[in-house]
């Protein structure tokens, strides 16, 4: 056991480093895709990051990675987010779908598509979640109908990241719904910008709109643009969504547990500091401690992920007790303000950024997994708990009972 | 013993739900919460003239004379329906600190226009960020003048007059500041809920009146806000029993896995517990408004009980509300939000349930 | 709404209190059915009451009850209560057996059983539960097998209160492995002297032993002792069961919130009383807030009974939150006193009562319904959502799958 | 970075596992529990000769110098066995006071006999209900006697060796008092675990000899208590697992309703959540460790974040066990009560989790 780099993490930690501060101009400082300046900022870093070979370090070296470690992975990001938040546009498809292209795509696919995505020439969304499938995405209703060499696909997705300024997406879409709801699914590269493909933003509570409704009307897929067996689309499914917990950040607007003792401390509560209140400092004191729990628990994954285990179901515990836990500590910020704990912008404490993180926490609980599907993860995956029962079992798609919503 | 409200207070419980499923859409909500106006000015009228402005305002004093179970029940169904309204700042705060403190002569001259809803009404207690004791009050009364900054003030921007706590050299009292006026200015703010007013109010020598006793300002604002809490507290009910109805529908309604997610006993469970929780609040409102309408002693600590319980239930009303909306309860086009933010609002004005926690024990215990 | 009693309550409380008062010196002294001595003492005192008119109040008249309403029901127990712990060992007979004699039982069977229980000349116990079907009632095992006029019983019941100093038993037995569940069973009275029939106490967590382990070895119960149709046993046992959840008791070893709070003040911590502690006063607060939020609902119920509705599944309310909420209770006063509080007996506070609600505690959450189960009723007759799935669900008994358990 | 026991380290914790199934089933904990000896004599000779009394104890004194990552595994393994030994009090206690402050002098004459087992040492802080901050001690020290009353002292009644929080008229010191001996007397105490022991101590003008720096006990008292509850984690983390798997396995076998009660989705969240409670506390339990073994400054932290949610999640599995087991779990017969009883010892001794919570944010806020 032992926190301090081994000695050639140390070298490649050096060597990050300098890098790093050799390009630090040219790091974007613009918010995450905010405007077209922003996205081509984004490109700019990424470009001469791959070039220098410091763009998706853990990719083979055939599609312009350096095959790195899990460590040396995130030794690099450590690095990298001391000059920018580590988060970025290409993500998705650096972090989910080139992985997946690589394991079930055609050689001419991964040709194609890698490079342009480790470089950020190009930027891809994906498309899964439909207004009647979250949890349940192998239930999605968004359908393409085989006409000569091409699909023709009908349907509405939706929590689409940046559909607006990406080039392609993964599209899953049912193409039997005859048989059994995951036996009837394929998955597709889509051109964005193909004809009949509408994108509306989604305005979120906080009055964002990070994510978009897709429309498709008549949209036309070539047949070469499937990735995998015709109806085998939910295999490539489980090997995005196995990247998934792992690549998706947890941050809250940037505050963290210091912020919150350090609002305590400022609060005057009838003449004290409000955190001489033996009540808050339980709360901040238990906070912490999950925070922390979390933290080391994501070292233990990290040393088994460069043991060479593969990443565990265990990874949905960070999401599982940061998210609740972010939107009970932004809760708790508000209240400790007292009745100015409702007010937002200048007139607010930390300029409101508590406020706008309770409006936001909601939506961690409930994107990328939400704290139920988690907890039958765990449930179901590590603890080896009996699945469901299932209504809808043996039964074709088209069958399966839905409701009104 | 009978504890339940009578078949007539019932009756005037279905008639406001009436006509508030009439008048009050969400949508009502959502049309403050989206533009400039800070609040619906004809919803307003109409409470005005249903008569629940002046429930309990005697009737020599221009009101419908009904009493505090009945006005109870107005707040719980004005919660359901998120009214964008100032209510409670007009009726919880200022129309019953006038009842509880005011001269037969200040009576006359305001009671009459709250009832009528010409003039909204507000409390000024809050001084910024933080728990601020009466002792530490920087808001000064001299004279018949009154310097110092409320903030924030719910419905400040539009309240034509503000009880506002007030300290001298050696005591603190309410003071009565009537709106427009010189030495006044008021600031709107943006704050959580925008569906709801809040307001900076900066008093510069602004003219101003003691209400009840001088020096008795503490004694007061406690007890006016023991019957603000319990009123308020029939007020968050409504909304957690309308957010509990919502999304009970839509677990009905919404399928996964070839099921309602009201099927899954996860969701079952916690329903269930939020039910109890918001009948546990229920309960414990009935005997604050009980105390509250028959004067009993027991309020002191009823108050607390009530105030409490129907903020923590409200808020996990709300809290679960959007959870198991999935996605979409996150949307801004859907109404979560709505209860999501309304249930902070009113928990954190008037004080926190911690708050309240705190002063039950202190009143306990002597 | 008003508090007090209205002017004929209030005379009904004026005549009971005067016999009390009148009788006081026969009321038993004696713990719940600790010996026999206290049985017999139980039973002097039922039956001055019985003949005085003060015995089963809500029982009709021809049975020897006053016909009384619900709110006199408890004003009477609440005055006797001032003399005596309400819960007696005459209970689970004439709170819920005897209303299920009435309904489903023939002329005869009343008429033989009614007037002795009511006395507390006889007493009686309940056999439904097994090791194998606690939750589940209706998955028990135990069996009868008709020969001629009588019916053979073999099986295992559990959780018997006060079956060694019983008289007469309901046994829910399966007369019909070969139908599902519920459609097999049977209800019987049973002669808890009968050859065949031992009885073993079960010891308890916290030492007691009120329950007991009852085996049925070719026992036989005369068919004249069938109460209902044959395999309509069910019909029966739902009766018996909607008398119960508000017959039970709450308490726990009579300590309340004023003890605890009293605890509080009289504990030093650091040189303080640790009352002064504000995480301390938020939970007292919590804890009595939570407290008379049940008993105000249980008033709310109350005036609706009197009112002729018929008791809800809100009943469920208050055990539900009860039971935990003493087991928190407990467990944080033994936490507030430090390390000496793992202490019992003498060197402890309060002679360590709260240790021994501490470990008494799990039980309250277990006995007549565990919280689940009354979550599954509140969620399913009160909020009206869907039942469970059904994994038995058409199957005849026979055919359901067991654990080894 | 690598955050994880080594291979050894893992060899040495399944040997430990192994030999304890052997020799160290739950009905071990349930023989004392029911009968009058305070600890399982043969467990404890069995302990001792494995080294694990000894193990982080240098070899020149008699000790196994494996070091404090090994003593963790091993007391995580007792925690799993419920085993009823004297070992918290003996090892993290009496023997890290020992290795914290001890005199050259010292550590001879008393390391080799609590290696072997011969000499069973505890701590003697509390002193009654309540939380006792140092300055409010009543155990006094002159010269080289102490007198005053201890209670509870774990394992006092079979204690050669305490170690005693003690004041003279301006600083607290820690003192060492050899047992038996005169002006000592020991009475041993019903406790919630009987499966554990608990004694009066009463010194009168008893022989000690002072720990450390005189006038240095609050500050080493501190420190030896950051060990113990560093080490004490992993006893309650072991204990937690095991109650976890138990439970698991029962859900698993048990059908009601047709189907494994495992099968419930309320049972399958709850047990989800254990699984999580479990996981990080034994996160913070292993950062904790590392701190420990490396004499790093942390430790002030992060034994409390260990300690802290090392108790709550063995509370919390200890009551979901008796829960999920239904009636059954409510027996004497079962062994739930074994790990309902011990998480609550466990969680009390050395300080509740609050405590431990207050502490963190003393600590952390300067």
């Amino acid at each position: 056991m032992d926190f301090n780099d081994a000695p050639e993490e140390a070298a490649f930690r050096a060597e990050a480093r300098a890098w790093l501060e050799a390009n630090a101009q040219a790091v974007p400082t613009g918010g995450l895709g905010e405007n077209a300046e922003a996205v081509a900022d984004e490109k700019r870093w990424q470009a001469l990051k791959a070039d220098a070979g410091w763009a998706c370090l853990t990719w083979p070296e055939e599609y312009g990675g350096r095959a790195a470690s899990p460590m040396q992975n995130v030794i690099w990001n450590e690095e990298e987010s001391k000059y920018k938040a580590s988060v970025n546009i290409f993500s998705i498809g650096q972090g989910m779908l080139g992985p997946t292209l690589m394991v079930h795509g055609t050689e001419e696919q991964k040709q194609r598509y890698l490079r342009p995505m480790l470089r950020g020439e190009e930027i891809w969304s994906q498309l899964f979640s439909e207004p009647g499938a979250g949890s349940d995405i192998a239930g999605l209703r968004t359908h393409c109908v085989r006409d000569g060499d091409d699909w023709i696909t009908n349907g509405q997705k939706i929590w689409t990241s940046g559909a607006h300024y990406s080039d392609w997406g993964i599209l899953v879409a049912r193409t039997d719904p005859n048989v059994v709801k995951h036996a009837g699914l394929s998955y597709f590269i889509v051109d964005m910008k193909a004809p009949g493909i509408e994108i509306r933003p989604i305005k979120q509570i906080d009055g964002g709109s990070g994510f978009n409704e897709v429309f498709f009307n008549d949209v036309r897929i070539p047949d070469s643009s499937r990735v995998g067996e015709i109806n085998d689309g939910w295999r490539c499914v489980i090997t995005t969504l196995m990247n998934e917990r792992s690549s998706l950040g947890m941050s809250l607007g940037g505050l963290g547990i210091d912020d919150l003792i350090e609002l305590a401390r400022e609060t005057r509560w009838d003449g004290s500091a409000a955190i001489d209140d033996a009540s808050v400092r339980r709360r901040l004191a238990d906070y912490y401690i999950r925070l922390k729990g979390v933290q080391y628990t994501s070292y233990r994954s990290l040393t088994a992920l460069s043991r060479g285990a593969t990443p565990g179901p265990e990874g949905s515990i960070g999401k599982l007790v940061s998210a609740p836990l972010r939107q009970e500590m932004a809760s708790f910020a508000v209240d400790l303000l007292g009745e100015a704990g409702v007010l937002r912008g200048d007139a607010s404490a930390a300029r409101g950024a508590w406020q706008s993180a309770y409006l936001g926490a909601p939506g961690i609980r409930l994107a990328g997994g939400t704290d139920e599907i988690l907890r039958n993860i765990v449930a179901e995956r590590v603890l080896g708990l009996p699945p469901e029962m299932r209504a809808d079992k043996g039964m074709a798609f088209k069958e399966i009972p839905t409701g009104s919503l | 013993m009978n504890f339940d409200f009578s078949e007539e207070q019932k009756l005037l419980q279905q008639t406001a739900r009436d006509y508030l499923e009439e008048h009050c859409q969400l949508d009502a909500a959502r049309q403050v919460l989206e533009s400039s106006a800070p609040y619906a000015s004809d919803l307003w009228k109409g409470v005005a003239e249903m008569g629940w402005l002046g429930a309990a305002i005697p009737e020599a004093y221009g009101g419908a004379g009904f009493g505090h179970l009945e006005l109870a029940l107005i707040a719980q169904e004005l919660g359901r329906a998120l009214a964008p309204i100032p209510f409670s700042s007009s009726v919880y705060l200022a129309t019953e600190a006038l009842l509880l403190a005011g001269t037969p002569e200040q009576r006359t001259r305001y009671l009459p226009g709250l009832a009528s809803g010409e003039r909204i009404g507000t409390l000024a207690h809050s001084e910024g960020a933080g728990r601020g004791g009466s002792p530490g009050l920087t808001t000064r009364i001299e004279g018949d003048r009154v310097s110092g900054t409320k903030i924030p003030v719910p419905d400040g921007d539009v309240a034509g007059l503000i009880v506002a706590v007030v300290r001298d050299a050696d005591a603190t009292s309410l003071a009565l500041v009537e709106l427009p006026c010189e030495g006044v200015d008021v600031e709107a703010l943006d704050s959580i809920d925008p569906s709801r007013s809040q307001a900076r109010v900066t008093l510069n020598d602004a003219p101003a009146e003691i209400l009840g006793e001088r020096g008795a300002g503490e004694d007061l604002a406690a007890r006016l806000l023991d019957r603000a809490a319990t009123l308020m507290a029939f007020e968050q009910i409504g909304g957690a029993e309308r957010a509990l109805s919502i999304t009970r529908d839509f677990c009905m309604n919404r399928y996964a896995f070839g099921r309602p997610i009201a099927s899954f006993q996860a969701l079952k469970h916690r329903l269930a517990d939020l039910f109890v929780a918001i009948e546990l609040a229920k309960s414990n409102a009935y005997y604050a408004a009980w105390a509250l309408q028959n004067d009993e002693p027991d309020l002191a600590t009823a108050a607390c009980s009530a105030r409490a319980s129907a903020s923590d239930a409200f808020e996990l009303a709300s809290k679960e509300m959007i959870q198991m909306h999935g996605g979409v309860g996150f949307t801004w086009e859907y109404d979560c939000h709505l209860f999501y933010r309304r249930s902070k609002l009113l928990a954190v004005t008037l004080g926190s349930a911690d708050l309240w926690r705190d002063r039950l024990i202190e009143r306990l215990t002597g």
